[in-house]
């Protein structure tokens, strides 16, 4: 049989299985779990090669599907961090109810990411976009906290999203008479300019609510907090990227082929930029870690969208590297912030802190994550974010850069927010039982926080893979355009590069670590976190003398305009106004029987009024 | 090398040169005194071209200067705040009252001998005692550090049983963390 | 030939007026008999149906009167597939029933029984018959037969809802009179197919005024807008079933029939679009209604509307692709809608009001029925792999190639809207906290097969579309053709 | 292998030079501020007495692993800066590690330190280091935006993001930066005043306030460590201006000279303002230094 | 019998019908007790029946029986299918009306009352 069916099947048999395993054995039940996530993924990497294919018709549509070298660098995300997390869940999840519930979605939603990367026509990319889209709802709700807000929220965006795709489909169906997207990308450039400009921005919508784009990312925030953490790294990870993915193909074979395109490119790349600002400041503003990060990855996701929607070779580059990146820290920071929850049992920072000696590995995980996150070399978010500025300084953006430092220099903000209050600070005796979290749990975020390092030591080994895809989707050869443009792209060896002087970097960085560790080690003592300066006032054991509440006070004082404004309380009251006239309109069945024959009677009198006009 | 008695020789006049020069003070102004400190650091005496010069933090601080008399309450905060001082770390008594009580002399809740709960190095007498005598102060002290012995923290530790139980007279509840330099 | 198309109707008719009889005899037939019947009758639809796809429509001809003097039945692939269906739902619906409440007395339940039957024998007729005044009477037979289980339950407000449905439902039959009589004294004929083929005889404002009186009744009937008032109270009030019964198939007979006057008997191509521009409206205002109710039932049944707009708005397209989506609206319809009124009757089992917020929590008590009303759910706001995701498509697609893009996308903006309320339902369903005087009730095991039956249609049409599109394209190329229609009539035997 | 070692050696002089020069200069703001102030001050050389003397200092506390990284990570960002920042030009003793790009490079390794300096400061568990942390980081969104302006400006007028080509390009026309960017150098310099955080922009430290604010926990070594790092690290803010806007420096008088008079600019502002609030600082910054450095902008992008 | 005044007494016929739907009408939409509902209802059904039997009727017909009228003049007979289709209309009529009342009076027992505007506990 064909191996892209066989995987699906091993997907969907294992999501099933395991459904029902709960019911024989918990154990039997994480394995096999284990099993139909990791078989799959492995089966992906050794028995398909690139563009092999497989077909299947269904009511006289013939879905395609095919792998290549584009669906593959992202299924490097989905695949590689799908597995990761599962590893992850499997101890995430030890006594929590409705395993079975999770196990589920979690597979349907790696087997779906996985089908929209090999989907070649636009129904079958809509079927896995929508297992996608509920699969995802349901972890969102899982916990079963503030479904009806967050939940139906997340879900009637991603409906808008859809929905808009849909349209286009069906629009390009009534064009081309296919739904083959080779068909759509051969077709386009001859179509007339509405359908021209149409069918992008229903697909970019569609798009842009996965990435989180700015003025429909309002659902995000609920979304990632409330799933459980094991999935929310993969939510934020790797399903946004699916938007990035389908943003990516939207620009680079459609909108990059007719001369209009540049509207699309500059309105994109300034929501990119404003949605980074956003997310940033409001990131800065949380006091949950989980809201934290959430907002963070919708910042972080505007920085990819601003790539990819600027579009030069560079740009392209610098988009599809973070988003990778974002896939690693981003997964990685979500599994501490999980980690955490399961050994204190909250995520807020006003109410943990000081559990860097307790939790040591976990730590070291969100270190490393919080380093490539704020974009600090030699970790991998520098490599993309010096190929985004670049980038926009060469494409004549000057202003945008502006906006895209800002949002990056505040990053800084939440990112020592995030490693403060959960690690730092005092140790309160509140948290004096806490422990490491186990080793399955620890394990694939330290896997993940080098592969980071590893990523932003030799940028070349992801920057390949990067290129062939780009070349999939008829790109030019942007990778050895860029060899004269800079010198940080390269692999092994090539040109006088940037690895010497990372490599000095690391032995600067190294001797004085270990010089002053060591050194340090042996003449200082260890003194708790109680015994601190403090006008010679003594603490007392119970007494909680860390800071956290109002963190960036002063900072708030100064961009207090901005934050004034919300797009989430636009919505709300659109929501609560529609909301209002439905239910005005619906007093139309006021419940007298009378007033049903009357208009009864009015629709006959009225149409034997304007019949003739009506029905001829 | 550095082991080498010699060069420790060596090492120690240069090392307590840099601190005869440097002296950070931390000051505990809870007495009168702390109103001659002004003049003392402003233009006009200008101790700051000793090398003297304000503490923030215990953590920062070589000199804990104590100006003015001690209550039993008091006492409590600058033990503490002198434990956390880091060695070596010396005290200057400011003012009569620390000597023997000055005023205070038969009063029932102030400390009248700080030399029995703190290794005093340097006094400074005076009821206040005026800029000069403060300058003279600190000079002595930068005497005593030249020649290695103003090392008031090694008596503390040495006899910190007999301080320990001095201060628990004084200070009844005693509910102070133990430290192990 | 396995069988007649009148046995359609005699035998379940028969089958109604023996039920006391038989009753006398042994208590328990009144309860056995209906679903012997049905299940005959299914089988023998659909060996007929296959028989029909194979070789071209029966024209039954009653009492050797030939058309169009005479009665005559079409079994088509059209109306076999309709009928073939609803046979199938009424199926279910009996075995649904089928001890629905416990203990019931021996009197109501004959008189459920004897009631159902005859409402499907009333809707099978509307779909087989080719004679207008045929079709008025089994419309109400149909009808007498709804008022009387909407009324099923004497302490409820049941006998309300009935009448309103009364009202209406007589008013309706007036207008339908009123059109077959302006037929009948222009053309001085009975028969659809020797009408369709003298139409262009008839005077246009005659032509007018009876396709209004024809609209009118049958949109009483098909639940069209400003005609539905009975609709909302009766689907609430009636039992659950019946709920099931009335948006499965008392509905889709009517729009068959809507659907039959206007593509075979008429030829006024402004009735396409004011099919459309109907629809709309109906589809609007009763997913609109649908989203602040508080009565699980009544929300069912807007929803219900709703569809039915989206069925009329896909035949008003006038296109092959349009009715073969409306079909396949129709027959997604039937099955989940069932599937949802099925579960929702048990999830507020012991609830009288039938509120929403009853159904809280019963995920936990009853986790197989919660999982099958949130897998309907899924299904009807067309989330794939579920069945109604193709059938969306289906609607969009042959909108598209309409150009309709305006409808396009107020079709999605309603799904979003549907999407809404029902989400709101399913995440109660699971994740609230149970009502203190709530009693979960355990579904009976024939209902809980007939339940899993239902899903597991959804599932395979999700999976697999072709196992019933390659039918709703037949049925569609049917209707179509209406030169075709006329000559197998007019030509019978 | 030689080349090696010679690279090593003279990043070892540099680091050495930036050393000295870093903490004679720290002696001399405190003359300066000592002869404003009518006293006499503290010799130049006070604040080697004093690292010697924190140096020397014989215990120590810690309270966790962060606050021994915390230093070390402020240590190796200025080295690591200090690195790519040429010091003189063409000069084989002061080798540095410039590459295309190396400016966007340092505007991230420079924030490194401090970040690094902030988790060692969480990790002593003072609620006054945080304090200091949070202003300090929120100053930072202030005075980078007119830097990032500056720097933007420089970038699109000459089509380059290295240090070297924006050198070789003042050698090459024989006019400063400085003259043919005038925004962009007010922008940077008003920038400047919040990157040395000097009066009124001392929110961090605040010694009244804050106890001296991320490292009132330090003492000893760690501050030794700390103190070095920043003079260093104002070595390397110094030649990075003078290499931007003043043509770089051929020898180390020039160098020296050029420093000290940028140097002076902050000492002698600091010395006439007292502090700002936090909020006030960043809406400083991002008034009238941003307005000079959309003017860079907008000459680079219509004056080229 | 006179001509004038058979034509005039077949529009007569006519408009009777056409009258007694309208009274039937305007009870069941404007009255507001159940009964009068109802009796509105069934005075629409006969205008209506009324209405059919007299398009059915020939001037000078005969009954559409093997009558000895029939016999003389087999083509005046009136056309059957109306009267067949009246007769239905009746039966069914009956049936409605019959169904009709019996829900008055559950209606009357259950909320006491007859007024349709006060039987609105399903609404909205």
């Amino acid at each position: 049989m064909n191996p892209v069916l066989n995987i699906f099947i091993l997907f969907l048999g294992g999501a099933i299985l395991t459904y029902f395993a709960g019911r024989i054995n918990k154990v039997l039940q994480s394995l096999l779990f284990l099993a139909s996530v990791l078989v799959p993924a492995f089966l992906f990497y050794t028995q398909l090669s690139i563009g092999q294919s497989a077909t299947f018709s269904v009511d006289g549509i013939t879905l395609n599907w095919s792998l290549n070298y584009f669906g593959w660098l992202f299924s490097l995300i989905v695949l590689g961090l799908g597995a990761m997390a599962a590893i992850y869940a499997v101890s995430y999840m030890k006594g929590k109810q409705r395993l079975g519930t999770f196990y589920f979605n979690f597979i349907l939603s790696i087997m779906s990411m996985t089908g929209i990367l090999l989907s070649q026509d636009l129904i079958s990319f809509f079927i896995f976009w929508e297992i996608m889209t509920w699969s995802s709802y349901l972890m969102t709700i899982y916990n079963g906290n503030k479904v009806q807000s967050i939940g139906i929220k997340y879900f009637v965006f991603s409906a808008i999203g859809a929905y808009a795709m849909l349209m286009a489909i069906v629009m390009v169906h009534s064009i081309t008479g296919s739904f083959l997207i080779k068909d759509l990308i051969n077709a386009y450039p001859t179509m007339q300019l509405g359908m021209q400009i149409w069918i992008p921005v229903l697909l970019l919508t569609g798009f842009a609510v996965k990435a989180a784009m700015m003025p429909l990312h309002v659902w995000a925030p609920g979304a990632y907090s409330n799933s459980p953490m094991a999935y929310t790294s993969v939510f934020s990870g790797a399903l946004s990227k699916m938007g990035v993915y389908g943003m990516t193909i939207v620009f680079v074979t459609l909108i990059n082929k007719i001369p209009q395109g540049i509207w699309f490119r500059e309105v994109i790349a300034w929501m990119g930029g404003i949605t980074a600002v956003i997310g940033t400041l409001w990131a800065i503003k949380q006091d949950d870690a989980k809201k934290l990060l959430a907002y963070s990855s919708v910042a972080q996701l505007g920085y990819i969208i601003t790539g990819i929607a600027i579009g030069t070779e560079l740009a392209l580059l610098a988009g599809l590297f973070l988003a990778v990146m974002h896939a690693l820290f981003k997964g990685t920071l979500f599994m501490v912030v999980g980690a955490v929850e399961k050994q204190t049992g909250t995520t807020n920072f006003t109410e943990v802190s000081g559990l860097i000696r307790k939790m040591p590995w976990t730590f070291f995980a969100a270190l490393l994550s919080i380093i490539a996150l704020a974009g600090i070399p030699p970790l991998g978010g520098f490599v993309g974010k010096w190929m985004l500025y670049e980038s926009l300084i060469t494409s004549n953006h000057y202003l945008l850069v502006i906006v895209i430092f800002f949002s990056s220099t505040a990053a800084f903000l939440y990112c020592y927010k995030f490693l403060f209050g959960f690690f730092l600070g005092q140790e309160e005796k509140e948290w004096s039982h806490v422990k490491e979290a186990p080793a399955a749990m620890v394990v694939p975020m330290v896997i993940l926080s080098l592969l980071m390092f590893v990523l932003g030591t030799f940028p070349g080994i992801l920057l390949s893979p990067i290129n062939n895809g780009l070349q999939a989707l008829g790109y030019t050869d942007s990778y050895k355009n860029l060899w004269e443009t800079s010198v940080i792209l390269n692999g092994w060896g090539n040109h006088v590069v940037l690895q010497p002087i990372l490599y000095y970097i690391i032995a600067i960085f190294l001797f004085f670590v270990v010089f002053l560790t060591l050194k340090g080690y042996k003449n200082t003592r260890y003194v708790t976190t109680k015994d601190i300066s403090s006008s010679g006032e003594i603490p007392k054991e119970d007494e909680n003398l860390t800071f956290s509440e109002n963190f960036y006070q002063p900072f708030f004082r100064a961009v207090e305009p901005v934050m004034r404004r919300q797009i989430d309380k636009f919505y709300k009251n659109l929501g609560e106004g529609l909301e209002a006239l439905f239910e005005f309109m619906r007093r139309i069945y006021t419940g007298n029987g009378q007033t049903y024959a009357i208009y009864v009677i009015a629709f006959v009198v009225i149409m034997l009024l304007f019949g003739n006009y009506l029905l001829k | 090398m550095i082991n080498d008695k010699n060069s420790q020789k060596i090492v120690d006049i240069i090392q307590n040169w840099a601190r005869q020069h440097s002296i950070w003070v931390l000051a505990y102004g809870t007495g009168c005194g702390a109103i001659e400190l002004p003049p003392t650091m402003t233009s006009r005496y200008d101790a700051e071209r000793l090398g003297v010069r304000g503490a923030a933090t215990p953590r920062q601080a070589d000199v804990l200067l104590i100006t003015g008399y001690l209550t039993t309450k008091t006492l409590k905060r600058v033990i503490r705040v002198y434990e956390q001082m880091q060695d070596p770390k010396y005290v200057v008594g400011f003012g009569s009252c620390t000597i023997n009580g000055g005023m205070y002399y038969d009063s029932y809740n102030t400390i009248k001998v700080l030399d029995k709960y703190l290794p005093v190095d340097v006094y400074i007498n005076g009821c206040m005692p005026r800029p000069e005598a403060v300058l003279s102060g600190f000079a002595k002290l930068q005497e005593r550090i030249a020649e290695g012995r103003a090392e008031g923290a090694k008596k503390y530790k040495e006899n910190l049983e007999w301080y320990r139980a001095n201060q628990k007279k004084i200070i009844p509840n005693w509910v102070m963390p133990d430290y192990n330099w | 030939m396995v069988g007649s198309p009148v046995l359609f109707i005699a035998i379940p008719l028969l089958a109604a007026f023996l039920i006391p009889l038989l009753g006398m005899i042994w208590k328990e037939s009144v309860r056995i008999v209906p679903g012997l019947v049905l299940a005959y009758l299914l089988v023998l639809s659909v060996s007929l149906l296959q028989h029909v796809l194979a070789f071209g429509p029966i024209i039954e001809i009653i009492a050797g009167w030939k058309p169009p003097i005479g009665i005559n039945l079409v079994f088509s692939p059209f109306s076999g597939f309709l009928v073939t269906l609803m046979l199938f739902l009424g199926l279910l619906v009996w075995a649904y029933s089928y001890r629905f409440k416990r203990n019931v007395e021996y009197e109501p339940a004959l008189k459920y029984f004897l009631m159902l039957m005859m409402l499907i024998t009333g809707s099978v007729g509307m779909t087989l018959t080719g004679d207008i005044f045929n079709m008025f009477v089994f419309i109400e037979i149909t009808s007498i037969s709804a008022y009387g289980l909407t009324s099923y339950y004497k302490e409820r407000n049941s006998a309300e809802a009935s009448f309103k449905y009364i009202l209406l439902g007589s008013l309706a039959s007036t207008f339908l009179l009123l059109a077959i009589m302006i037929i009948y004294s222009q053309l001085g004929t009975l028969n659809m197919a020797d009408i369709a083929t003298k139409m262009h005889l008839m005077k246009p404002g005659y032509k007018v005024a009876s396709l209004i009186f024809f609209i009118t009744a049958l949109g009483i009937e098909a639940e069209i807008f400003p005609l539905n008032g009975w609709a909302p109270d009766a689907y609430a009030e009636a039992p659950g079933p019946v709920g099931a019964a009335f948006a499965g198939i008392v509905v889709k007979a009517a729009v068959y029939a809507v659907i039959r006057v206007i593509y075979t008997l008429f030829d006024l191509p402004g009735a396409y679009q004011f099919l459309i521009v109907i629809g709309i409206i109906t589809m609007v205002i009763a997913e609109t209604a649908a989203i602040r109710q508080e009565k699980l039932k009544r929300m069912l049944a807007y929803s219900s509307i709703g569809q039915m707009g989206l069925v009329l708005i896909a035949f008003g397209f006038g296109t092959k692709e349009g009715i073969y989506a409306a079909l396949f609206i129709m027959f997604n319809h039937a099955i989940i809608k069932s599937l949802l009124f099925f579960s929702g009757s048990y999830l507020a089992y012991n609830s009288t009001e039938k509120n929403i917020a009853d159904v809280s929590g019963m995920a936990k008590h009853l986790p197989l029925t919660s999982l099958l009303f949130a897998l309907g759910a899924f299904a009807i706001i067309g989330l794939p792999p579920f069945a109604g995701f193709w059938s969306k498509l289906a609607v969009l697609t042959a909108a598209a190639d309409s150009s309709l893009w305006l409808i396009i996308a107020l079709v999605l903006a309603v799904s979003v809207v549907e999407l809404v309320y029902y989400l709101r339902v399913v995440n109660r369903v699971y994740f609230f906290k149970k009502e203190e005087d709530m009693e979960p009730q355990k579904p009976t095991v024939n209902a809980m097969i007939v339940m899993l039956i239902l899903g597991a249609i959804i599932l395979l049409v999700g999976f697999y579309p072709d196992s019933v599109t390659g039918l709703l394209h037949k049925a569609s190329s049917d209707l179509m053709d209406k030169s075709q229609y006329i000559q197998h009539v007019l030509s019978a035997r | 292998m030689e080349s090696v070692l010679y690279n090593i050696l003279g990043a070892v002089a540099t680091f050495l030079l930036a050393f000295v020069v870093g903490m004679i200069y720290g002696g001399l703001n405190r003359k300066i501020t000592a002869r404003v102030q009518n006293r006499k001050g503290p010799p130049f050389y006070q604040n080697f007495i004093d690292a010697m003397k924190l140096a020397s200092k014989r215990s120590a506390i810690h309270h966790g692993i962060m606050q021994h990284f915390g230093p070390a990570f402020i240590m190796v960002s200025s080295v690591m800066s200090l690195m790519v920042v040429p010091v003189l030009t063409h000069n084989q003793w002061f080798p540095n590690l410039n590459f295309h790009g190396d400016l966007i490079f340092l505007l991230y390794i420079m924030v490194f330190g401090p970040l690094g300096m902030a988790l060692g400061a969480g990790q002593t568990g003072n609620p006054n280091s945080a304090i200091g942390v949070t202003r300090g980081l929120s100053l930072m969104t202030g005075f980078e935006i007119p830097w990032v302006m500056a720097l933007v400006a420089l970038m699109i007028q000459y089509h380059t993001t290295s240090i070297v080509d924006l050198m070789n390009v003042q050698i090459q026309s024989g006019t400063w930066l400085m003259f043919s960017s005038p925004f962009a150098f007010i922008a940077a310099v008003m920038a400047m005043l919040g990157m040395f955080r000097y009066s009124p922009f001392d929110i961090v430290g605040a010694p009244a306030e804050l106890a001296s604010g991320p490292i009132s926990e330090n003492g000893g070594k760690y501050l030794f460590v700390m103190m070095s790092a920043g003079s260093v690290f104002a070595f390397v803010k110094l030649t990075l201006y003078v290499d931007l806007f003043m043509g770089g420096a051929d020898n180390l008088v020039i160098l020296l000279v050029k420093t000290f008079v940028l140097y002076l600019i902050p000492v002698l502002y600091s010395l006439t303002t007292v502090r700002y609030r936090t909020e006030h600082a960043i809406r400083w910054f991002w008034g009238w230094p941003s307005f000079f450095g959309l003017l860079a902008i907008l000459q680079a992008v219509f004056f080229k | 019998m006179n001509e004038s005044l058979f034509s005039l007494l077949n529009y007569g016929v006519y408009g009777t019908a056409v009258i007694l739907m309208l009274i039937g009408l305007y009870g069941a939409l404007i009255k507001k007790s159940l009964l009068k509902i109802v009796i509105g209802l069934s005075v629409v059904d006969s205008g209506l029946n009324l209405l059919i039997v007299a398009l059915g009727y020939y001037k000078g017909g005969t009954a559409p029986i093997f009558s000895p009228a029939y016999l003389a003049h087999p083509q005046l007979m009136v056309d059957p299918v109306p009267q067949a289709l009246v007769l239905t209309a009746i039966v069914i009529g009956f049936g409605v009306t019959a169904v009709a009342l019996a829900l008055v009076i559950r209606l009357y027992r259950h909320h006491g009352t007859l007024n349709i505007d006060q039987i609105k506990n399903l609404k909205w």
